[in-house]
């Protein structure tokens, strides 16, 4: 034990320092005194905004090494003023959950199970039934001879928790394909 | 306006209320959201709490806590055996009483170490020296005592062993500080038989609190009682009559304190010490206590009885801190043990005219 | 407060002189509305495990229970009826009579006209009591000025750091448990547990990753976000501020405040918990804003640091050794050969 | 608001700490009760009895806001004398035809000659003396709504309601302003639309629209519902609340001419602009004006399509492939038994998703599995599941509940396999397209000349702004070309210009992406102009014309927002001006010219063909120009108010015995004697697939419990926080039981009404954490005429103490209530007593025919943007 290690012997520190109780100073670990908050360690901060409700809180989100190490209100939010409810603020367990599903499963008709499809696949046969399930129900036209240009053969439910974009792309690429069925949650 | 084809049959309304006032004197139904609700125990005081959750948690100490108490104590108290036995010329009873003090604080400290939720940071006890903390001040005696009781204990075994201990050079350091090593170790007996009542007194839990007037007498003579119950056991007869009269004294203190420290509790407080396995417990370790004294003071020649009564001591002060132990644990649970006793003292307060320290104020 | 309990400048005490302001929580609970974003922002920034039992407990909307070693805000929900109100109501006004110090600040003590407001009579001008009330309130560790789970601690683990809050190593403590029966709020715990599992058939089952397990845990007031500058995570994300942080002088100003505003509505079940330096822990780090008795949200009513007793506690444990040793000495000497 | 939106209710609690007064009229006492000054329980679904009171005592008494009202409102505009009122017709409004259960609307329309009438000009009487004029049409209309009434059927005391008329007259005016906040406890109502029409009715009478502090706001509630309906995943509209095409409308003519006709008032004038520069958007080169940019590639409805509508060609066998992405509906839609059973029908479903959520899991875990109903061997459909980036990780807007555009930038990587929607939806169609490169069919040629080429990042993730760029539209010719657009006033309907959305055009305003502005609030002002970016054109507070007076002064100093400058000779102010910036107070308007320029100076209401505040709706509303009580599907309480017990237009498929409704107030009601409404609490999020995976959620609410009033359980022999079995005429489910004050009965109408609550947010299956019955298996699929919306607030159950029972028992259970209230007959032959049985269509194509909300929209211009996010959004 050198003397600098004894030095820190904290009945050392209590005997020689201001603390001679043992309940401050005199008792710190190296650990303490180099004490950072853990996003001292990000490596980024994004910009984001809750994915709750819609009353869109400034969400701040620290990341390191390409994952979600923590999320925070933004206290510059004039909506939010930083403060988030306990679904935001469990935002980053909505990403790190070890519930969270990341790979791809199929599960084929009449199968019990599920199985593993990789990505080009599983786009490949999807692309395909919309095809299919597009020309099966196809519409030309109705009774009376007006025109109506559309497929029944499929649907779409989801989007009031995607992005703008990602509901217009939905949309822009569906009804050019002639669907009508499609809904988000705004109808439920 | 109505359609309804009862119209004109319908019964007379009775007078439309906001909502259900509860008459005076009518009995509040439980469990109907405001906390539970139990039988006042003092008529003005009306007690509630949080749906009967505890306020105060009990530490986390298991069986081998209590171990360590009953140990602690017979560790303490036999290394002053040791020393009357040694300035008495007993040698058997010093040595037996030695190697108890050693054998109890060995077995005590491993108690100490398996119950901390990690032990192999044990030594961090060593990292400070706390006059705050009961618990840093006992680590000190107990490694202290244990060390000292080892060298004394070494001492005794190396000469017990005719020098055959593989000691070399060592041995004369060995002789040349088992002498004060056998002083440390009874100077600090007392203070670890002792200090086990403040560690537990120094805490929020309401037995173990409320306990705190009177505990150190039950545990320094429940120690005291154990220790030498343990002679009583291990030693011939020759040599325990100093015990014999040191384990009545023991019963007596033990009676005698425990009797006082419930006198100066809240009933509630108390209570556990009294109802329950704790209570039973602590029955039944008063039935030893006086059983063993008995025989200790009567038949304490015959070498059987002697045993015997030894045995029944050692169980009896086991039984108190397991007693004790586990009524503290209990006290937790019910939260009227620490919001009754804390009202009425309060109360007391206010009513000696100070008012000036509630941590409820106006503003 | 004696000695051993510490002194009332619990920051001086601990050595870190006057670098910074003593800091705490002023939780009023009178604007709680009961969402526990405390609650999960505390943990998700501690990365505390969740540990709830995953059944209702039988407590209105609270199925977390209590404070411990993986919960270190709490919020507690009580429904009352229009008597208890009352009841608190009257409770309150006698904490009033009772001419408290330091009750308000000046200028709301006195009515418009100058002359010093009578809250013992102000129940009179306020509207109906309510019929039924539904009370919410965020605990947390109190950072006592005389910190019982401090003074016990054996290994230094806990201290109290430069902003006054009191703190586990987490690389010290070796899980003794002594703080958790010294805590006269019964905050601090030693982690034992705390896993979540699914209970149904999940292809793969997992455990939550549980850190610092078998050593003390409780609110550490979040002393390495203030080393940035930050504030607490609870506090940052309480939507209605019920939940503010700050200098401790100044919550207790602005409880105090707070309260005075409450009682001159007739509110008079309003009180403060913690902001009294005379008290048994001499005053608390976190101060709240009651609306009935403490003991209703589960607070103790008069909890004392239970190191204020250790003098006497020593000097009967010395009583008790001197009597051992004297025993012994008698029964040795009496017993002579 | 405090339960579901908590952190929106700061800025209350800020209020109400400055001294609002905070009232939370709710059937149940909730958070937001709690931290109220007063909380009024009233009956669900009683909502317009109670505003209509409120009406009748403002009219009365002469309360109304007089200036505001008279220059800002149709008040004053007569109406046709064919319009007959509820007054008249016993209930129901004059063009009702009871076969189909619809209105022919056009006898609701302003009197004037045709001519005027279609420049925003019809006749009014400004001494409001006129019997046909608005004013006295509403007097009489709201006659019956009175105080006893209130008092009869809401179940709020003469007490309560005066308190709540005071507050809201003393909070308004000059001085004041009252805010209206309401969420799914009026959108999921059958009439939910014409609750949200009488606060409408309300506020405008008190002059609490477009004015700091005043409005109706719906709290909408998920991250960009408002979005997804701006940019609609919806049926029935494309971008910008074009609506979709109608079957016969074969022309582009004459579609934008039914969205707006080029001489009424307003910007619904420029329906063409807009629909061209969507157009050009879509399909770009291939889109010209000799073509009608490809007007004809828009596929046409023939009524509602809505995801119920769906579910029913599910049931039929007639629904090939399904796309669920961050949805849960087995879970969060009307009778979730109902949507599994769908489910099983499909040939392939698509679910994109963070977490196995019951939709995907349901041929696996499902509760018809679990009891034996049916065996994951028996269902056919083939599932793809789809893991998808979360909102972190990935670039993308939202718009929150205020309009208001917010970008995200990317945090993180996704994990493993998951994309985002932008990612998958971009690859599935350029495979898709790529699938069809040399096909001949004509129709694919939408497909093929779609505009559909996105940068894209190493990780093959198209540029979100990119997309955002093209829904801003941009300059295509002269010297700006490329450039994006500024304002939706620079588009063109000449193909020089293209636009997606022409309602967020300006959110690429000088080439920067609006909506990732962060300035901090400390830097700006209260209203916050530089944070996010608000549609249209960055208000903050639409139709805020109105916050000033006729002659363009604030009402009030501490009410202003934007008042008329004459020396720079615009209007000026905190917000961005809802109104032709250089347009005088005093201008008369150019009729001639129609469009913006024909508005005259006091129009503040500039979406309206005339101009106005609707008091009276004259078209856009499915169920009538003014709204009417009428009971819910199953209510048991006879309709005080008139002979019509249910909504005339009220839509119910029956499914089979799979949607069946109780008797209500025909015999067997009885049956089902509590009502039960559903709703959601703070800690989890509407299925639960964001909420009942994580574990710090899970905890916090970790059980499905009903709560019951202290009588309530009395009477049934409930033990607290043990189990209770809830039956409905659809399904059995059970709950813990919370006995809580908060529930109380009502004496309403001679009876005495117990209601129960439910949140919704568990379900029956083995992933999440926690699990528990799903509620809205026990809710059926009663439809708002004008949303499609199912009615979720006021159901009526039966209750017994108890689990329920498991297996094949559960079906037998629910049978022997059905067959008790004589709804189903032992042989199994329906006996449909709803009340509304009228209409009650046992096959869906049937149903569909007669609940086409389209036949309005097509006909009519579309309502103002809050009519449409009141009427089509409502709040989730």
């Amino acid at each position: 034990m050198d003397t600098r290690t004894l030095l820190q012997w904290p009945i050392i520190r209590q005997l020689t320092g201001d603390d001679p109780f043992g309940r401050g100073n005199a008792v710190t670990s190296e650990a303490t005194a180099s004490m950072t908050p853990r996003t001292a360690d990000a490596d980024s901060v994004a910009n984001s905004v809750c994915p709750y409700c819609a009353v869109g809180c400034a969400q701040l989100v620290y990341g390191k090494d390409g994952r979600v190490m923590h999320v925070e209100g933004d206290a510059n939010s004039p909506v939010s003023r930083g403060r988030l409810c306990p679904k935001g603020a469990a935002s980053e367990q909505l990403g790190n959950s070890p519930l969270r599903q990341t790979t791809i499963r199929y599960r084929a008709p009449y199968a019990t199970e599920w199985t593993d499809l990789d990505y080009d696949t599983a786009l490949d046969m999807i692309a395909d039934r919309v095809l299919e399930a597009r020309r099966n129900h196809w519409e030309d036209a109705d009774d009376e001879g007006n025109t109506l240009r559309r497929t029944m053969g499929f649907a779409s439910l989801g989007g009031a928790t995607l992005d703008n974009e990602e509901n217009y792309l939905i949309k822009k690429l569906f009804t050019a394909a002639g669907a009508v069925q499609l809904e988000n949650q705004a109808r439920i | 306006m109505t359609n309804s084809d009862f119209d004109a049959y319908r019964p007379p309304q009775p007078e439309r209320k906001r909502r259900r006032r509860r008459a005076a004197g009518e009995v509040r139904r439980t469990g109907a959201g405001d906390g539970s609700r139990e039988q006042p125990m003092v008529d003005d005081i009306q007690f509630d709490s949080y749906y009967g959750r505890p306020i105060v948690k009990a530490p986390p100490w298991k069986a081998p806590i209590a171990l360590y108490l009953f140990v602690g104590g017979i560790a303490g108290a036999s290394s002053l055996i040791a020393a009357g036995a040694d300035a008495t010329e007993r040698p058997t009873m010093a040595r037996n009483a030695r190697l108890t003090a050693l054998g109890a604080v060995l077995v005590g400290t491993g108690a100490l170490i398996e119950d901390l939720g990690r032990p192999e940071r044990f030594l961090h006890m060593m990292r400070v020296f706390k006059p705050s903390s009961p618990m840093s001040v006992g680590t000190w005696i107990l490694s202290t005592f244990a060390t000292a009781s080892g060298v004394a204990a070494a001492g005794e075994i190396d000469s017990l062993l005719d020098e055959k201990l593989p000691l070399g050079p060592l041995r004369g350091v060995l002789q040349a500080v088992d002498g004060p090593a056998g002083a440390v170790s009874s100077a600090l007996g007392a203070p670890l038989a002792t200090y086990t009542a403040v560690l537990l007194g120094d805490t929020a839990v309401p037995t173990w609190s409320g306990a705190r007037h009177g505990l150190a007498f039950v545990f320094g003579s429940s120690a005291t009682m154990a220790a030498s119950g343990a002679q009583l056991l291990l030693t011939p007869t020759a040599e325990t009559g100093p015990a014999r009269a040191l384990a009545v004294a023991g019963v007596v203190g033990d009676l005698v304190g425990m009797h006082y420290t419930k006198s100066q509790m809240h009933p509630l407080e108390a209570e556990p010490l009294e109802e329950g396995e704790p209570g039973r417990l602590l029955k039944i370790s008063e039935g030893l206590a006086i059983a063993g004294g008995i025989g200790a003071l009567l038949g304490g020649r015959n070498r059987v009885v002697a045993a015997a009564s030894g045995a029944a001591l050692l169980a009896a002060s086991a039984l108190t801190r397991f007693g004790v132990l586990n009524a503290g644990l209990e006290s937790v649970k019910d939260p009227r043990r620490v919001v009754e006793p804390q009202k009425a003292r309060l109360e007391e307060r206010r009513k000696a005219g100070v008012t000036d320290d509630s941590i409820t104020t106006a503003g | 407060m004696s000695l051993l309990s510490g002194p009332e400048g619990p920051i001086t005490d601990a050595g870190w002189g006057h670098e910074h302001h003593r800091k705490g929580f002023f939780t009023d609970t009178s604007v709680c509305i009961g969402c526990k974003a405390c609650e999960v922002a505390c943990k998700e920034w501690n990365q505390n495990p969740a540990d709830g039992e995953r059944k209702i407990l039988g407590s209105s909307y609270d199925n977390t229970g209590a404070l411990g070693a993986n919960t270190w805000r709490h919020v507690a929900f009580v429904e009352q009826d229009g008597d208890r109100i009352e009841e608190a109501r009257e409770s309150g006004r006698r904490l009033v009579s009772l001419g408290m110090p330091g009750i308000g600040p000046k200028e709301s003590r006195t009515a418009e006209d100058g002359a010093p407001l009578d809250l013992t009579g102000a129940d009179r001008s306020h509207p109906d009591t309510p019929e039924f009330r539904w009370l919410m309130s965020s605990d947390v560790c109190k950072h006592c000025t005389n910190a019982g789970c401090l003074d016990a601690c054996p290994t230094g683990a806990l201290y109290r750091s430069q902003f006054g809050s009191v703190v586990v190593q987490q690389d010290i403590c070796n899980g003794c448990g002594t703080c958790v029966g010294a805590c006269p709020f019964g905050v601090i715990e030693r982690r034992d547990d705390g896993t979540i599992s699914p209970k149904g058939s999940r292809d793969e089952r997992f455990d939550q990753d549980v850190p610092e397990m078998g050593t003390a845990h409780k609110c550490t007031l979040c002393t390495d976000r203030l080393i940035d500058g930050e504030i607490p995570a609870c506090a940052k994300t309480c939507p209605t501020r019920s939940i503010s942080f700050g200098d401790r002088d100044e919550m207790v100003a602005d409880a105090r405040e707070r309260v005075a505003q409450l009682h001159e509505r007739g509110m008079t079940e309003a009180r403060l918990y913690g902001a009294n330096e005379k008290d048994g822990v001499g005053g608390t780090g976190s101060v709240f804003l009651l609306l009935d008795e403490p003991e209703v949200y589960g607070l103790p009513p008069d909890p004392q640091v239970p190191t204020a007793g250790l003098g006497s506690m020593w000097k009967r444990a010395g009583l008790s050794a001197a009597g051992m040793i004297a025993a012994t000495a008698i029964a040795f000497a009496a017993g002579r050969k | 608001m405090a339960e579901a939106h908590p952190v929106a209710f700061q800025w209350v609690m800020e209020a109400k700490r400055r001294g609002a007064t905070l009232i939370h009229v709710d059937p149940r006492f909730t958070r937001t009760s709690a931290n109220s000054d007063k909380h009024i329980a009233l009956r669900s679904g009683s909502d317009v009895i109670l505003l209509g009171a409120v009406i009748k005592h403002v009219l009365d008494n002469d309360l109304w806001f007089e200036e505001y009202v008279r220059a800002y409102t149709n008040i004053s505009t007569i109406i046709t004398d064919d319009y007959l009122d509820t007054e008249d017709v016993d209930g129901v409004f004059s063009g009702f035809d009871p076969e189909t259960g619809t209105y022919d609307t056009s006898t609701w329309a302003y009197e004037g000659e045709t001519e005027k009438v279609d420049r925003g000009l019809p006749e009014r009487d400004e001494t409001l003396q006129h019997p046909r004029c608005v004013y006295q049409i509403l007097k009489r209309h709201y006659a019956r709504y009175t105080p006893e009434m209130v008092e009869e059927y809401c179940g709020i005391s003469r007490e309560d309601f005066d308190y709540l008329v005071d507050a809201i007259v003393a909070n308004s005016g000059r001085e004041r302003t009252t805010v209206f906040a309401y969420a799914l406890g009026w959108t999921q109502q059958q009439g939910g639309s014409q609750m949200i029409r009488t606060s409408a009715v309300l506020q405008l009478l008190m002059g609490n629209v477009g004015r700091p502090g005043s409005g109706i706001m719906a709290m909408r509630g998920h991250a960009n519902i408002q979005g997804a309906t701006d940019l609609p995943t919806l049926f029935h509209i494309l971008p910008g609340y074009l609506p979709m095409v109608k079957a016969g409308q074969e022309s582009f003519a004459e579609y934008t001419r039914g969205v707006g006709r080029k001489e009424q008032k307003g910007f619904w004038a420029n329906a063409d602009i807009y629909t061209a520069n969507l157009l050009k958007a879509w399909w770009g080169e291939h889109a010209t004006v000799d073509n009608d940019f490809h007007f004809d590639y828009l596929p046409r409805l023939t009524g509602a399509h809505s995801t119920y509508q769906t579910l029913g060609r599910m049931l039929e066998n007639k629904l090939d492939g399904y796309f669920i992405m961050g949805q849960n509906p087995v879970v969060g839609s009307a009778n979730g038994r109902l949507q599994r059973k769908g489910m099983n029908n499909l040939k392939w479903l698509v679910v994109r998703d963070y977490y196995m959520i019951e939709s995907a899991t349901w041929w696996k875990d499902g509760p018809e599995v679990e009891s034996g109903e049916i065996a994951s061997e028996d269902i056919g459909t083939e599932v793809f599941f789809l893991p998808c980036a979360n909102h972190m990780e990935k670039a993308g807007s939202f718009t929150q509940t205020q309009r208001m555009v917010q970008w995200r930038d990317q945090g993180a990587l996704p994990p493993d396999d998951a994309t985002s929607e932008l990612q998958f939806i971009y690859e599935l169609g350029q495979r898709i397209r790529a699938k069809l490169k040399d096909s001949t069919d004509e129709r694919d040629r939408p497909l093929l000349e779609l505009t559909w080429d996105y940068p894209v990042d190493e990780h093959g993730e198209p540029d979100a702004e990119a997309v955002l760029m093209e829904i801003n539209g941009r300059y295509l010719t002269g010297e700006k070309a490329g450039q994006p657009l500024p304002g939706f006033a620079e588009m063109k309907a000449d193909g020089s210009t293209e636009g997606g959305c022409w309602i967020y055009c300006g959110i690429f305003k000088d080439d920067v992406n609006q909506a990732r502005r962060r300035k901090s609030r400390e830097e700006q002002t209260l209203v916050a102009p530089e944070w996010g970016w608000a549609w249209p054109m960055n208000r903050r507070v639409l139709y805020n014309r109105a916050s000033a007076d006729p002659q363009g002064r604030p009402w009030s100093e501490r009410k202003k927002l934007i008042w008329w400058d004459e020396e720079q000779g615009k209007w000026v102010g905190n917000d961005v001006p809802d109104f032709p910036l250089n347009k005088r107070p005093d201008d008369p308007g150019d009729p001639s010219k129609g469009g913006p320029a024909a508005l005259a100076g006091t129009d503040a209401f500039i979406m309206q063909p005339d101009g106005r505040g609707w008091l009276f709706a004259p078209t856009g509303l499915a169920d009538g120009p003014l709204p009417a009580h009428y009971e819910g599907p199953e209510s048991r309480v006879p309709n005080p108010l008139y002979a019509q017990q249910s909504s005339p237009t009220g839509i119910h498929p029956q499914h089979g015995k799979d949607n069946l409704n109780a008797p209500g107030v025909k015999p067997g009601g009885d049956v089902y004697p509590y009502v039960f409404t559903t709703y959601r609490i703070t800690e989890h999020h509407t299925a639960g697939g964001m909420s009942r995976f994580l574990p710090y959620l899970s905890e916090l609410q970790p059980e499905l419990y009903c709560e019951v009033s202290p009588e309530l359980a009395e009477q049934l022999g409930l033990e607290p926080y043990g189990w209770m079995t809830i039956i409905t005429a659809r399904s059995a489910i059970e709950a813990r039981v919370f006995v809580t004050e908060r529930m109380r009965p009502l004496e309403i109408g001679g009876q005495t009404i117990h209601t129960v609550g439910l949140p919704y947010h568990w379900a029956r299956g083995k992933q999440a954490i926690v699990t528990g019955d799903a509620v809205n298996d026990l809710i059926g699929i009663n439809l708002d005429a004008n949303t499609q919306i199912q009615n979720s607030k006021n159901n009526q159950c039966a209750i017994r103490p108890g689990r329920r029972p498991r297996g094949e028992a559960l079906r037998e259970l629910v049978r022997e209530y059905q067959e008790r209230a004589g709804i189903v007959e032992i042989d199994g032959q329906i006996h449909d007593a709803t009340p509304q049985a009228s209409h009650n269509a046992e096959d869906l194509e049937h149903t569909i025919e007669h609940a086409d909300i389209q036949s309005d929209y097509m006909t009519k211009p579309p309502p103002s943007k809050v009519d449409e996010s009141e009427q089509k959004g409502g709040t989730r």
